[in-house]
């Protein structure tokens, strides 16, 4: 029970934080608003046993890309959101665009609800760090090369776009 | 013991947010927030279903064993790939906007300056 | 002993005469070119007389006499040799073509004498008597229709010698085409042959065919038979591709004698007989054979009435001949047909020839009304064309009466329909008789209108000589076949020409005593030699059924003698009162024509245009099929469906080019919007397939 | 140990050491502006009670009484959200900080640690096996509290400090983590009571005895070296306040900030400095471990590991006096330029040896 207490509390953190997300006008708002949708998911990873991703959600996500969002938000100062012509109709066509998505995907899931069982925060050590690290270490060694080649390659991206033409 | 689908709801709930944002709000970098939201919500899917899979256990059609934690590893490449996408985008951002001086995405349509 | 006749060596010769006259004849004089042609020509004729000795039927050597040298086409089951096929028929056949060939070749060295493209003319005679020849001894279907292109070919570069002239080269193209036109139910013919029989030699065939009782196998063997007679009608120009043959008198006169009397036109004749043992398994198409051969008959004479260019008149002739000749073959009468056609071969190429010489002595002018009183100027061409015209209305004792005379026989003695037949045969040779006599008598008798033109009436032919443009261009001038005047009165035509004409004389006259019937004191050699090969392939136990369509036997007993008699006398009486008619009208009282012509205008005009059968052909058959091709095709396919679809697909493509182009729009947020329609259907499509499974 | 128990002894525990550090904090800056004064010769707060040891109390009641100025133009949530974001950043770090083994009341073992558990049959005391990460959780997001105190509060001042001071712990916070990387490949575990109990006894390195306690600071001393440098910057202390510093940027991110919310933003600072220091006393100096003083008596005897841990962080915060009261300040290209062209590839360096130390010696 107390589960699904914690998981009701935090979802609706998330939801919440998720629509204040898209209320808001000035980027700021709508940035620390992430922030909280990402904390709260990291709390509901706690939850699903995912100790090591909760953190690195926080660190890295939480603590590095929004720090960069809001970074930038501050330097280009760009002030609130001003309505123009495009969005009424993005908003009357796009509102229950989403609705009916969200309904249809949600309807199918709750449909395939007993195939799916339930999840818990399993006993043993599930989340573990060393053994997150040995699968990515071992199994995944290849991506984990990939990738920390694309975030070299991203990096220099940044570099080059952002430099001021001199 | 929470049954898995209302984790996948949720999932889709913030999914559906984040397409909405990304397709409602005019300023470039809330688009680039609601793309983050959208990652992360596949992020709670990944790691819901990894937690699943580990409690069934059982054979990949493949023939090996099922390996729950493969859903975190995925979540941390996302998020590895969410950071690059991130820096590289916010670059992007700061180069239109030192050209165009604004962030509102429908006045940034002209190919040329 | 089989020997080797080296039968491949007679078709040859005349090729090889060709081959040097063709490639360098441009560089040889005249003297030189002539003496090629006709040594080549001789050789041949020589080369097919010694082989006719040698396999004469009592001569040990077994006929038919078949020599292959090489497989021409081989595809899986069917293959197609390069054979040779000598017996009684094509012995004929072959002496008849060299021998008239070579004095055909003789007589133009003096005709052509004062023509332009002099080598050229002599190298398509004898690319003619190659094909000529390859036609007659071919051993299958295939090679004969090699022979039957080739001579189509050859009669058209001869038709179109004078190419120059529209009317020429028109002319050529139309007996082509026409040809073509009959080629074509000949090669269905073939077709099917092959379908059914796997094989186009003759000796295959015919022995497979043999057993075939008329009633059982009729449906195919009428097919084949009627695809083979339609071929031949293009050939031997009878009722539907008749049209050819009056034009082609566009070509030089030698050309007219050779081609269009003695050899090619009878290539119909001899294929149908070639193929008797179809033929007789086909009773329906035997029918068809007689009708159109009948029709062809009378409907040629009633033309050849009111023609006033000369050679036109013998053109009709000629047609109307052929239909005998196709009447005699659709009673089954086959050798009656060859005996006729060998007979005519004679004397029609005797009255070209001698036509040909008049034409040379009044300097070119061919229509006959300006003619007249040419007895005492050119007496010896008188003499010759009074001989043929004698032998054509067929009065006794020249070749003429006894090959008509055979076939009127055995049309009248024939079963089915036989009767009527014989009453429109008989016509015919009336206005035979009429016809020819009325040209001898405008051309010798009366006094020569040479010069004056007779306003008003529409002369058939421009009434002046017509001086196609005497282009100095091209260096082979062909003019018209008259030519200048340069010799000035009327003068007899040398030597080199009259000589030929003698030997042809001498042909028409002793020609028929080789078929003389029993009922006459003669026991028909011709009808005996050729047996053989008529009932050779009937086997002996369908003699009975096939009694009635079997090769009529002369000696029959009930055949007697006083029925035969009588009906040769009925045609002599019948050759005498068209004789009568003609000297009346012609000679007697000159004005009267005019006077009938007069009372039957309509009539006369119809006849004088040829009942309008060419106009009446480019109406229903050629307007319609320009028509389909230029709107339908052309415009039609071509333009509209494939020009359509190929620029249909480059509009099409600029077209929806065009409309994507509006979602570039630089709209950032209507790319989203794409991406998420993109996105959701995709999701939309994994439940589809996820509900479905 | 049922969750109700846990969750009863960790309200009292949170209580306590939240007082502890508040009034912890409090006497640094007394003992702060009493070391640097006597480092520039002079005396320091002496009037307020004995040794001015009431001038803590005095600075306190002062914030609570000053006026609270809300300049205008200023993005009013955010500008009251950033100090307590920064302060609640700084105090969450304590929540896994081992202040000591255990405490038995009523037969219950109570881990002197505020996630501490006593789990499993044999007692064994164990806590969150991420506890290093939540540390360095807490700090990155603590960044957000000055960065948008800077932003929120629209003065030109105030967004360049904020600037250059998130920019500045961002980047050092990058070489604290790699500095820690050191430590953990030696231990094998992110949990701290785990990193402390393994530097209990003594380093034997083969087979010889060196009697020198088992504390990682002596293989470690690079990763210290970097790590102090990392923590100094990030809690942006002397040789590493540039955007607070007076003469630069007026007062830098909390310049529009005044009585109560300027008293957050320091308590923040201080508490980071405890924070860092806790987590020096755990990772290098073995934690409240230290030699056995028989001679002491047994209540003595009880609290001796506490002692020690206090004894150790203290040594730190009076290091980080020390330090703030002799060196001078880096200017930002140095300071920047330090951060990533020494600092980071000494880090890496390190991680790289002890990695290879580790992986032959096992």
């Amino acid at each position: 029970m107390v589960h699904q207490i914690l998981f009701i509390i935090f979802a609706l953190m998330c939801v919440a934080g998720a629509v204040n997300l898209l209320r808001q006008t000035h980027p700021i708002n709508s940035a620390l608003s992430l922030v909280v949708v990402m904390a709260s998911l990291a709390l509901i990873y706690l939850l699903l046993g995912a100790e090591f991703v909760a953190a690195i959600q926080v660190i890295v996500y939480a603590g590095a890309i929004m720090v960069l969002f809001v970074f930038v938000i501050m330097l280009l100062n760009a002030g609130a959101e001003e309505r123009s012509s495009g969005s009424r109709i993005a908003l009357i066509i796009g509102v229950p665009g989403a609705l009916v998505l969200g309904v249809l995907v949600g309807w199918i899931m709750i449909g395939q609800n007993k195939q799916l069982g339930s999840v818990a925060i399993s006993a043993t050590d599930f989340g573990e760090t060393h053994f997150i690290a040995r699968l990515l270490f071992r199994d995944f060694l290849l991506p984990f090369e990939v990738t920390s080649v694309l975030i070299l390659i991203a990096i220099m991206g940044a570099v080059v776009l952002g430099r001021k033409e001199s | 013991m929470v049954p898995l689908s209302w984790y996948l709801i949720l999932s889709a709930v913030l999914f559906c947010l984040g397409v909405l944002g990304f397709l409602l709000k005019r300023n470039i970098i809330t688009i680039f927030m609601s793309i983050e939201l959208m990652l992360n919500a596949v992020n709670l899917s990944f790691v819901a279903f990894a937690n699943y899979w580990n409690a069934r256990g059982g054979l990949l059609p493949s023939g090996k064993a099922v390996v729950g934690l493969s859903g975190h590893v995925f979540v941390f490449f996302v998020m590895v790939v969410a950071a690059a996408e991130a820096a590289v985008g916010l670059a992007i951002i700061i180069a239109v906007f030192r050209t165009r001086e604004t962030l509102n995405v429908d006045r940034v349509n002209l190919l040329k300056l | 002993m089989t020997d080797n006749l080296h039968l491949w060596a007679i078709p040859l010769l005349p090729l090889a005469g060709a081959a040097i006259n063709g490639l360098f004849g441009r560089h040889f004089k005249n003297r030189v070119v002539s003496t090629v042609a006709l040594f080549f020509t001789a050789m041949s004729f020589g080369w097919a007389a010694w082989a006719v000795k040698t396999a004469w039927p009592g001569g040990g050597m077994t006929l038919p006499h078949i020599e292959t040298l090489g497989t021409w086409i081989y595809a899986g089951k069917f293959s197609v040799p390069f054979g040779f096929y000598l017996d009684q028929l094509s012995m004929i056949m072959v002496l008849v073509v060299t021998g008239v060939g070579f004095l055909i070749h003789i007589y133009s060295v003096g005709y052509m004498a004062h023509e332009g493209g002099y080598y050229r003319f002599f190298a398509y005679l004898n690319l003619f008597m190659f094909f000529m020849l390859t036609l007659i001894l071919a051993n299958n279907y295939l090679l004969m229709f090699v022979g039957w292109e080739g001579v189509g070919l050859a009669s058209y570069l001869l038709i179109g010698f004078f190419f120059l002239k529209d009317s020429a080269a028109n002319a050529g193209k139309k007996a082509f085409i026409v040809n073509r036109i009959g080629d074509f139910a000949f090669l269905i013919g073939m077709f099917l042959i092959i379908q059914h029989w796997g094989s186009l030699n003759y000796d295959v065939v015919f022995k497979a065919v043999s057993p075939i009782s008329p009633e059982a196998g009729w449906g195919l063997l009428t097919a084949i038979a009627l695809c083979l007679m339609f071929g031949a009608t293009g050939k031997s120009a009878q009722v539907p591709l008749y049209v050819w043959l009056p034009d082609a008198m566009e070509g030089p006169t030698p050309v007219s004698a050779l081609i269009h009397a003695a050899t090619m036109v009878t290539a119909g004749i001899y294929m149908i007989a070639r193929s008797n043992a179809i033929f007789s398994r086909a009773p329906h198409a035997l029918e068809v054979v007689a009708i159109i051969g009948c029709i062809t008959a009378i409907f040629a004479a009633t033309m050849g009435l009111a023609q006033t260019d000369i050679k036109r008149v013998l053109a009709y002739s000629t047609v109307s001949q052929l239909g005998y000749m196709f009447l005699a073959c659709g009673v089954a009468a086959y050798s009656a047909a060859i005996f006729h056609l060998m007979t005519h071969a004679f004397f029609k190429a005797l009255l070209f020839l001698g036509a040909g010489s008049v034409i040379h002595a009044v300097g070119g002018e061919q229509d006959m009304r300006r003619m007249g009183g040419l007895r005492k100027l050119i007496p010896r061409t008188f003499w010759v064309i009074t001989i043929a015209t004698i032998a054509i209305a067929g009065i006794p004792p020249f070749a003429g009466f006894f090959s008509k005379d055979e076939i009127l026989g055995q049309v009248f003695a024939s079963t089915h329909g036989g009767k009527i037949l014989w009453a429109v045969g008989l016509l015919t040779a009336g206005l035979t008789s009429f016809y020819m006599f009325r040209l001898w008598f405008m051309t010798f008798f009366g006094e020569l209108k040479l010069g004056s033109v007779d306003a008003g009436e529409e002369a058939h032919k421009a009434s002046a000589p017509a001086h196609a443009g005497h282009g100095a261009a091209s260096h082979s001038h062909g003019h018209a076949d008259d030519h200048s005047h340069g010799h000035g009165g009327v003068h007899e035509s040398p030597w080199i020409m009259i000589a030929p004409l003698m030997v042809l004389a001498l042909l028409s006259i002793i020609g028929g005593w080789v078929g003389i019937p029993g009922s006459m004191g003669g026991h028909n050699e011709i009808g005996n030699f050729l047996k053989p090969v008529m009932t050779a392939s009937v086997s002996t136990e369908h003699a009975g059924e096939t009694a009635g369509l079997q090769e009529r036997q002369t000696e029959e007993p009930k055949e007697n003698n006083s029925e035969e008699l009588m009906l040769a006398a009925i045609s002599v009486g019948v050759a005498l009162i068209g004789f009568y008619f003609a000297w009346l009208l012609y000679y007697k009282r000159p004005e009267l024509p005019d006077k009938i012509t007069a009372k039957i205008h309509g009539i006369y005009l119809l006849v004088l245009h040829k009942y309008y059968v060419d106009e009446g052909y480019s109406q229903l058959i050629i307007k319609p099929l320009l028509a389909l091709s230029t709107v339908v095709l052309w415009k039609g396919v071509d333009q509209a469906v494939i020009d359509g679809m190929v620029n249909g697909a480059g509009s099409a493509s600029k077209g929806i080019g065009g409309e994507l182009r509006r979602i570039q729009s630089g709209n950032i947020r209507s790319y989203a919007a794409w991406v998420a329609i993109g996105g959701a259907a995709v999701i939309a499509y994994m439940i589809y397939i996820g509900v479905a499974k | 140990m049922s969750i109700t128990i846990f969750i009863l002894a960790a309200v009292i525990k949170i209580v306590l050491i939240v007082f502890i550090m508040l009034t912890a904090v409090a006497y640094t800056t007394w003992l702060e502006r009493k070391v640097v004064a006597r480092i520039q010769n002079r005396w320091g707060p002496t009037r307020v009670g004995p040794f001015g040891l009431l001038q803590p109390l005095a600075d306190g009641i002062k914030f609570i009484l000053k006026e609270d100025l809300v300049p205008s133009g200023v993005h009013k949530g955010l500008y009251i959200m950033a100090p307590m974001l920064a302060l609640a950043m700084a105090l969450i770090s304590f929540a896994v900080i081992p202040f000591g083994d255990a405490v038995s009341i009523r037969g219950y073992q109570i881990p002197l640690q505020i996630t501490g558990v006593t789990m499993g049959a044999d007692g064994g005391r164990s806590d969150i096996n991420i506890g290093l990460l939540i540390i360095l959780g807490a700090t990155s997001i603590g960044v957000y509290g000055i960065a948008l105190a800077g932003w929120s509060s629209n003065s030109k001042y105030s967004l360049l400090g904020s600037l250059r001071a998130s920019a500045q712990m961002i980047s050092y916070e990058l070489a604290l983590g790699l500095s820690l990387v050191g430590i953990l490949l030696l231990s094998g575990s992110l949990s701290l009571r785990e990193i402390v109990n393994q530097q209990s006894n003594t380093w034997v390195i083969g087979g010889f005895n060196t009697h020198l306690p088992h504390w990682y600071i002596f293989p470690q001393f690079i990763a210290f070296f970097i790590y102090l440098m990392a923590a100094y910057a990030e809690t942006n202390r002397i040789p590493f306040d540039l955007p607070e510093a007076e003469t630069e940027l007026v007062a830098g991110y909390h310049t529009e900030y005044s009585s109560m919310k300027f008293a957050m933003f320091f308590m923040a600072e201080y508490l980071n400095m405890f924070t860092v220091g806790c987590l020096a006393t755990i990772l290098f100096f073995g934690g409240w471990h230290g030699p056995a003083l028989p001679f002491l008596p047994p209540l003595l005897q009880a609290i001796l590991p506490l002692l020690y841990f206090a004894a150790k962080v203290l040594f730190f915060i009076f290091l980080y006096i020390w330090i703030r009261g002799t060196l001078p300040r880096f200017r930002y290209d140095q300071l920047m330029a330090f951060g990533w062209k020494f600092l980071l590839p000494l880090a890496i360096a390190n991680i790289i040896v002890t990695g290879l130390i580790v992986a032959l010696g096992a």
